[in-house]
């Protein structure tokens, strides 16, 4: 299950999708180069890498995370609450 | 320590004084108010939150905040949804023997929060709606603890 | 800012919520209570102070704080006389459009307080009573800012 | 006139006096030794001078500072507000 928030929400046009990456994508940054070959909107949502963050089942993650047995990716933007 | 997120306001009022309430064992209260502010006209700020992970990483902060100081009582409360300028967004307040833990672990809690805690805001205002960009000063906020 | 010194109670929650009353510019409200704690027993403490210095010395570290920091409201109340366990003693509240500041005047205004506010705590307990010693930690919390 | 808080007022007995010290006490340390030979108990009180402070006319002020026309002079503990 990938969710998207914010703006990547908006970008994507949706807040969430089931996906199954194949077995190539192992880490957090493949996921990535993945999800943006799937549409101009996916491409554009996660055009520039250093404004995206990803949760891997509620932890945060990096680009090299592999993305292992996780059952909820989450990509947002860089957080802003508080 | 007491973590919520809710769209409902909170009684700040209420929230501090059930810290010290029925005992005498507190000697210092620290408390942060973050609140909207109508900066360059907005009108309205919306938070979106990622349910879920933000109570899990507001525990995670919070025991961090436990293990590190003398906390006796606690309350972190952050706000979701649409708020308007003057309405408050999130409330840390600390209860401890002495001062400086006090402070620290609110400080501490408000910085984590900041960096950690997935809320986003949307400002809306004469330029329509917004996505509020992250600030570099929040990191390095956080990384001085 | 507001600075105060009465034998009183004080309404925290009246006090917090006056500095962001009636408008949109305040960012972060920061809060200090100091409560009497009952250490070892301790059933009492009387505060005395010098009238005259004591509202000269804050009314110099309020405006201290005010060129350092941008402090929209502020208020700092000491109270004086017999206090019992879980009475709230000093309360120091700062309204600022921004976090960093609003803690940082605050605890700035604690730290001074606590060294140049002329008060004299008293201790009833199973001990009698007793004058509190001055702590060099105080000193040393003024001395970093 | 002296004024006297906290024990060094109940050391001495009085929370105040006014005396008028002769013009070689030019100094807050000339001012304490003056006062701690008029008693047993202005001595007792003002003995270890490491635990006494000093203002006058309501400001701060140091072993040398010089008394110059200062109309109210204080002289407590270190303090311990807050």
């Amino acid at each position: 299950m990938m969710l998207y928030f914010a703006w990547v929400r908006e970008a994507i046009g949706a807040d969430q999708e089931t996906l199954t990456p194949p077995p190539t994508v192992e880490t957090v940054a493949d996921l990535l180069d993945w999800l943006a070959a799937r549409s101009p909107n996916h491409a554009a949502a996660l055009a520039d890498r250093t404004a995206i963050r990803v949760a891997l089942d509620q932890d945060f993650a990096q680009a090299d995370t592999p993305i292992g047995t996780a059952q909820e990716v989450a990509i947002f933007p860089p957080i802003t609450g508080g | 320590m007491q973590v919520r997120v809710q769209p409902e306001p909170f009684d700040t009022a209420a929230e501090l004084a059930a810290l010290s309430a029925n005992r005498s064992d507190v000697g210092a209260i620290a408390s942060f108010t973050g609140l909207v502010r109508a900066d360059d006209g907005l009108t309205a700020l919306t938070l979106e939150h990622y349910p879920g992970m933000t109570e899990r990483q507001l525990a995670a902060i919070a025991a961090k905040a436990e293990a590190r100081w003398p906390v006796l009582a606690g309350t972190v409360i952050h706000r979701h949804g649409r708020l308007v300028p003057g309405d408050a967004i999130v409330l840390v307040a600390i209860a401890s023997p002495h001062r400086a833990a006090a402070f620290e672990a609110c400080s501490f809690l408000m910085d984590w929060l900041k960096t950690k805690a997935p809320f986003w805001k949307a400002e809306e205002g004469p330029w329509g709606t917004r996505w509020v960009r992250a600030k570099a000063t929040d990191d390095q906020a956080a990384q001085r603890w």
